[in-house]
């Protein structure tokens, strides 16, 4: 059974139609890349998804819940973490904090506390850097270093569902690397269904998956990155030849 | 010696007012880009809630006779109610609109609180016995200090010691923290807007209350239109401090107070009644230099 | 400078609105009341300050706080210009030789009102506009708040906070609604210019717009000067409908005002900032009359004083509530079956 | 009761053209009913509509009645002149305006050019008259200036200070009038001298910068000029006090009043000019009559002299209709013209063809002595202050 589903979902800002009915599915433990050039409406897709733009049309599901409409901090307490695009780390705030922020969201359960401090080893296990500078603002740390602390910080919800959109945006690619590596290790150790927004395919052929193609709102193709990567049909849709 | 101490004290304590005001400005900015105008009018309501509607020149002292144990507590949750109640009337309906709709909204709010206080007490400034045991002059290394100046200060300093200790230790004040910063990243990590609004509403009201029971004592009078001042100061101090930062705010604020209490001492007596030209013309060269504020927290991006 | 067929297509607008103004005229002359005719010609100040306003606020997205200090230069312009030489020598001793003997018209006070204003926001606009968002709106509080501690204590110039006396009162009608009509005109006409499709298409998208080579702060410089020589027209002829000027009138209390009545009607259109001023303005003159008392039957039905501020505010609060954008949400009045001028709203969107 | 429906049915059919209408004289108030001048205007109003009451009761004037229409200025000077426009249009013979000079001009400026004599409630500017609205403006109340000037001359001789040192809030007129009074009456003082001056405004949120220079003086002076009035004055008198300085401390009379003087307990040593004594101790025993019929109509004592001159103006305006026989604008100025000493309940007052305005007048001294204020002594200013002073 799928864990996300979404049907007909529109998105639209003001006269301009971002997203036209897309509909698909995610089922638990998957990992599914979106990619797609500029404008294809993939981020506005993802903040459909977590509540943050509501959409125009159609229906969404999570968990066995509908979240069409849902507020941003009700889905992410259903176990949807999201990680917009730019790390928006809050710069003032230490890193500690930073990742502490999404803790609240169960403290109305008994030992909450103990299970955050469990989750806080547990990313700093991961991403050891972050633990030296725990108590530095958020704000001084280089780009790759605020890329882990955000989906550390996604992490230390723990998340059902984590959507990433563009990780490898303004990173070296050996940071790159390094982020993906830590997000195949994590996607193993805790079972965690992936949904990454990349504009490249060729992070999504490195990595393999399922792999679907967004241009001008909508879902062009939809398949296993590595036999889509390579087709005809990825080249042509990504570039919109063939269109006329 | 004596009247550099005196200066610097003037300065503090008329920073103090200004730092608490621009406080409560910014922690309702932070969280929902508001830049409340109806802040000032709080601070009206606040004093006003002291006295018993009457519109006869002489007040009727209501809540302003109970012991200061009471009295403090008392005016500190009329602040955080009223403001807890603009939210909830009024501010909540207009979360996504753009901030120059919520902006005038929030000065027809407050339009609305000062004619009502208008109706319920008449126009006339009204005068209490705020804390009258505070109006005595003390003796610090050989200048008098007003001690009420030094409990404006005193009172400041704790009032920013105990939000600083609320907003690092607290579960809460962390979360208040993060949405000032990133509104939505902090909703997509499960704070809750409503919760976070509604405290930074309450914490800002209650600024207000502190403000009012500052200004009550110090002038003695309760006048609909006292609030006014110190919030246009309070407003400027929270952008040329960086907004949404709470730090630069409160340093704005304590900055304005000096700037003016130097003006007025340096400046030749013919060009004193221009001050407040020489004070926003200071504003505005350090808007020129510093238009993202003086402590633009990093990763905040203009939303405005 | 504008496409042809973008002044056809938008011609409507300020023909309708203008119809509309000259409408209210003649209502007033119908009455045949002095008060009345007082309160029209309010309304017809208000239209210039709001449209005014809507030149820089409504095409840039910037509010400005301090738009009114340019109505306060225009006032004082009219005081400079139209009183009886030997009464300024009494009151503004301060004034050169030259001005002091200078008496002219009050439509010629009028244009050197505007011309006056339009340098002063020259000269604080090359310093301010290159401030954006929250930041230019406070700067330009700060510059209303420095003219107006300025005027309100230069003696030998403006009297200080003393009201200056003898300016030649005009209770005609007609003046007011040519002003008015000029002003919308003439905001119509730069909202279509290319300064004006520039400026709105930066306020809509500054990064694209800057891409395409658009000088942002230069665009502002240029709906800044213009607002400001119609807020300095419009003040000088506030000073001609009441014959006193004073620095607080042209202060927080009119920037509130005006900045309300452009953001019920529409910030984002023309029609807004117009019809923000007629439907506020008989609101208020309704509710003031209500005060006052009607005659129903025997009894008189009167309002407490006060009730009517307080409506006000409340009326504007659930205006805003139900239409964030405006009464007119960023569209133009325009004959039917025709396209309406592109003005798209600021993105309103908040992340 | 009766005079509130009166005034009801009276703004009700404003809208009605004016009919001329021999039986009755109309006076038309354009003032605050609403805003913060209404606290000023309002208990000035109702002194006058005493003094009409008892007019009407003793046969009218010309044997007419006299009646009131009102037109409220909601404290906006652009709806101040639509008020005055109101009453005229109402077929006001007299148009009584607003306390304050800048508030009430736009409706007496509508007055003039109607032709009609207008009387400013309380205005203490010179420009409250000819100088500032025209040749039928009046004002019924006395010059700031001769405030300033009397407490310089009277702390001078009858308490002997020699240092004074000026604090003036420039908010408005009336300080700058009050302080231009104390700066003319000053150099006439021998050996008396200015230790220092300083400024603020108002709203100023706190003066201890102005304080600071008070007690860098190496001596405390003998009397502190205060040009201020509310509510920033309680803020000032509480601060001062609150710093230790104890100099006499001097004011013009819009201090006057009970009703904020718990806010600075036991204030002492300072002292307001004030035209008749709200407190029972006038020297006249009709004041203290009046206040009791005032307190009988509105159901309050005055809290502060600014009752009296509304009762002063219908007082004086009504004896010149009744000697010109007419309420015709010229004859009335004219008959206002000649009055010298005219003796009034409050004092005696003078109009002159250049001056429509009390450039002298008696005081009371009220001294505030332990938070108990009473009349202590009384005071004419030896010389008028010339025009040509006033209108620097």
């Amino acid at each position: 059974m799928s864990l996300l589903a979404l049907s007909n979902v529109s998105v639209r800002y003001g006269r301009l139609t971002a997203v036209r009915q897309v509909t698909f599915s995610l089922a638990e433990g998957e990992i599914l890349f979106i990619t797609g050039p500029n404008g294809a409406g993939k981020s506005s897709l993802l903040r459909a998804i977590a509540g943050v733009t509501p959409p125009s049309g159609g229906r969404i599901d999570f968990a066995d819940h509908d979240i069409t409409g849902r507020a941003p901090e009700d889905i992410a307490r259903l176990g949807l973490s999201m990680v917009p695009e730019g790390r928006d780390v809050f710069g003032s705030l230490s890193i500690e904090e930073n990742l502490m922020v999404g803790t609240g969201m169960h403290s109305a359960t008994r030992g909450w506390k103990a299970r955050a401090a469990t989750e806080l080893e547990a990313v700093y296990a991961t991403f050891p850097i972050l633990k030296d500078r725990r108590h530095s603002q958020a704000g001084l740390l280089s780009g790759g270093q605020q890329q882990m602390l955000v989906i550390g910080r996604a992490l230390m919800t723990n998340p059902r569902l984590v959507a990433i959109d563009e990780p490898s945006l303004g990173l070296a690619p050996n940071i790159t690397d390094q982020v993906y590596e830590r997000l195949i290790a994590l996607r193993a150790m805790r079972k965690l269904t992936l949904l990454i927004v990349e504009q490249s395919s060729t992070r999504a052929m490195m990595v393999g998956g399922r792999m679907m193609l967004m241009r001008g709102g909508e879902i062009l193709l939809d398949g296993d990155a590595r036999a889509l990567g390579q087709s005809e049909a990825m080249q042509a849709a990504y570039f919109g030849y063939g269109e006329h | 010696m004596g009247s550099l101490l005196q200066v610097l004290f003037d300065a503090l304590s008329l920073g103090s007012l200004y730092a608490l005001g621009a406080l409560g400005i910014a922690l309702i900015f932070g969280v929902m880009r508001l830049v409340n105008f109806a802040h000032g009018d709080v601070i009206a309501a606040c004093v006003f809630a002291l006295l018993w509607p009457s519109v006869d020149a002489v007040a009727i002292i209501f809540a302003g006779n109970l012991p200061w144990y009471l009295l403090i507590p008392f005016l500190l949750a009329i602040g955080a109610a009223l403001s807890v109640a603009s939210e909830i009337v009024v501010f909540r309906r207009f979360r996504r609109a753009n901030p120059a709709t919520m902006m005038i909204a929030s000065f027809a709010l407050g339009f609305v609180i000062r004619y009502f206080l208008l109706m319920l007490f008449s126009s006339r400034p009204k005068s209490i016995s705020l804390l009258p045991s505070l109006s005595q002059p003390v003796e610090i290394l050989g200048a008098r200090i007003p001690l009420l100046q030094l409990i404006t200060i005193a009172v400041t300093m704790a009032v920013l010691f105990g939000l600083t200790t609320f907003l690092r230790r607290t579960r809460f004040g962390l979360e208040m923290r993060a949405a000032a910063e990133n509104f939505t990243m902090a909703r997509m990590l499960g704070v809750r807007a409503n919760r976070v609004i509604m405290g930074a509403f309450a914490l800002s009201g209650a600024l207000a209350a502190a403000i009012a029971l500052i200004l009550g004592s110090q002038t003695g009078t309760a006048n609909i239109m006292m609030g006014a001042s110190v919030m246009l100061m309070a407003f400027i101090a929270t952008v040329i401090g960086g907004m949404g930062s709470l730090a630069g705010a409160v340093l704005a604020g304590f900055l304005l107070g000096a700037i003016a209490t130097v003006m007025q001492v340096i400046l030749p007596p013919d060009a004193r009644a221009f001050r407040d030209a020489f004070v926003y013309g200071a504003v505005i060269l350090v808007l020129i230099f510093r238009p993202q504020g003086l402590l633009s927290a990093r990763g905040t991006k203009e939303r405005v | 400078m504008m496409s042809a067929s973008v002044a056809r297509r938008t011609f409507a607008t300020p023909v309708l609105l203008g119809l509309l103004l000259i409408a209210f005229a003649l209502v007033a002359v119908a009455v045949g009341s002095k008060p009345f005719n007082q309160t029209i010609i309010d309304i017809f100040l208000k239209v210039i300050f709001v449209v005014g306003l809507w030149v820089f606020v409504g095409n840039s997205g910037v509010i400005s706080f301090g738009h009114i200090a340019f109505a306060c230069l225009g006032g004082y312009v009219a005081a400079w210009t139209t009183i009886k030489p030997m009464m300024k020598g009494m009151s503004m001793p301060g004034l050169p030789d030259w001005l002091m003997q200078t008496e002219i018209p009050y439509w010629g006070s009028a244009i050197v009102a505007a011309g006056w204003a339009a340098l002063w926001a020259l000269i604080f606009g090359s310093v301010l506009m290159r401030l954006s968002g929250i930041a230019a709106s406070i700067a330009t509080f700060a510059m209303l708040a420095m003219v107006n501690s300025i005027y309100s204590n230069w003696e030998s110039v403006t009297a200080a906070t003393s009201s200056v006396v003898g300016i030649p009162i005009i209770r005609s009608i007609w003046p007011y609604l040519v002003a008015a009509l000029i002003s919308v005109f003439a905001a119509w006409a730069y909202g279509i210019s290319r300064h004006g499709l520039a400026l709105r298409a930066a306020r809509d998208e500054p990064t694209a717009a800057a891409a395409c080579g658009i000088n942002i702060p230069r665009a502002r410089l240029i709906a800044f000067v213009i607002s400001g020589a119609i807020m300095g027209m419009g003040g000088a002829l506030y000073s001609h409908s009441i014959g006193i000027v004073t620095p607080d009138t042209y202060y927080l209390g009119l920037t509130f005002i005006t900045l309300s009545m452009l953001v019920v009607g529409g910030m984002g259109s023309l029609s807004g900032a117009v019809l923000g001023v007629l439907i506020l303005s008989t609101l208020i003159q309704t509710l003031r009359w209500l005060e006052a008392g009607v005659q129903v039957g025997e009894t008189t039905i009167a309002l407490p004083g006060g009730v009517q501020e307080i409506a006000l505010g409340v009326v504007m609060i659930l205006i805003l509530m139900f239409r964030p954008a405006g009464i007119m949400g960023n569209k133009d009045l325009s004959l039917p079956k025709r396209a309406a001028l592109e003005t798209k709203g600021p993105k309103s969107p908040r992340t | 009761m009766k005079r509130l429906m009166t005034a009801l049915a009276a703004t009700t059919c404003l809208t009605a053209p004016a009919l001329a209408d021999d039986d009755k004289i109309i006076v038309g108030f354009a003032t605050a009913e609403t805003g913060f001048m209404q606290a000023y205007d309002k208990p000035a109003q109702d002194a006058a509509m005493i003094r009409i009451a008892e007019i009407n009761a003793s046969g009218g004037l010309l044997g007419k009645q006299i009646e009131v229409v009102n037109a409220d200025t909601k404290t906006d000077r652009a709806e101040g002149a639509k008020a005055g426009l109101t009453v005229i249009d109402a077929g006001a013979d007299m148009v009584v305006v607003s306390c304050d000079y800048d508030f009430g001009s736009p409706a007496a400026l509508a007055a003039e050019s109607a032709g009609l004599p207008s009387f400013f409630l309380c205005a203490e500017s010179i420009k409250a008259g000819i100088q500032g609205v025209g040749p039928n403006s009046f004002s019924a109340s006395v010059l700031a200036a001769v405030q300033g000037a009397t407490m310089a001359e009277w702390s001078y001789t009858k308490k002997e200070a020699r240092t004074f040192y000026r604090l003036l809030d420039t908010w408005t007129e009336y300080n700058k009038g009050i302080c231009d009074g104390f700066d003319y009456m000053l150099p006439k003082l021998a050996d008396a001298t200015l230790v220092g001056e300083d400024t603020f405004l108002n709203e100023d949120a706190s003066i201890a910068a102005q304080i600071t220079r008070i007690k860098a003086l190496p001596e405390e002076p003998d009397a502190i000029m205060l040009c201020t009035m509310m509510p920033g004055a309680v803020s000032a008198i509480k601060q001062i006090r609150a710093a230790g300085i104890n100099s006499m401390i001097l004011n013009g009379s819009g201090v006057d009043g009970s009703y904020w003087l718990s806010a600075v307990p036991d204030l002492s040593n300072f002292f307001v000019p004030v035209q008749g004594s709200i407190y029972g101790d006038d020297p006249n025993p009709d004041v203290t009559a009046f206040n009791a019929k005032y307190k009988e109509v509105t159901g309050g004592d005055p809290s502060t002299q600014y009752v009296y001159p509304g009762y002063v103006m219908i007082d004086v305006w009504a004896k010149a209709v009744e000697r010109a026989g007419t309420t015709e604008t010229t004859a009335v100025v004219a008959e206002l013209e000649k009055m010298n000493a005219e003796p009034t309940l409050f004092g005696p007052r003078t109009f002159t063809s250049e001056l429509h305005h009390q450039n002298q007048a008696r005081y009371l001294i009220v001294e505030t002595n332990a938070g108990k204020p009473g009349v202590v002594d009384e005071w004419t200013i030896s010389e008028p202050i010339p025009v040509a002073d006033l209108m620097k």
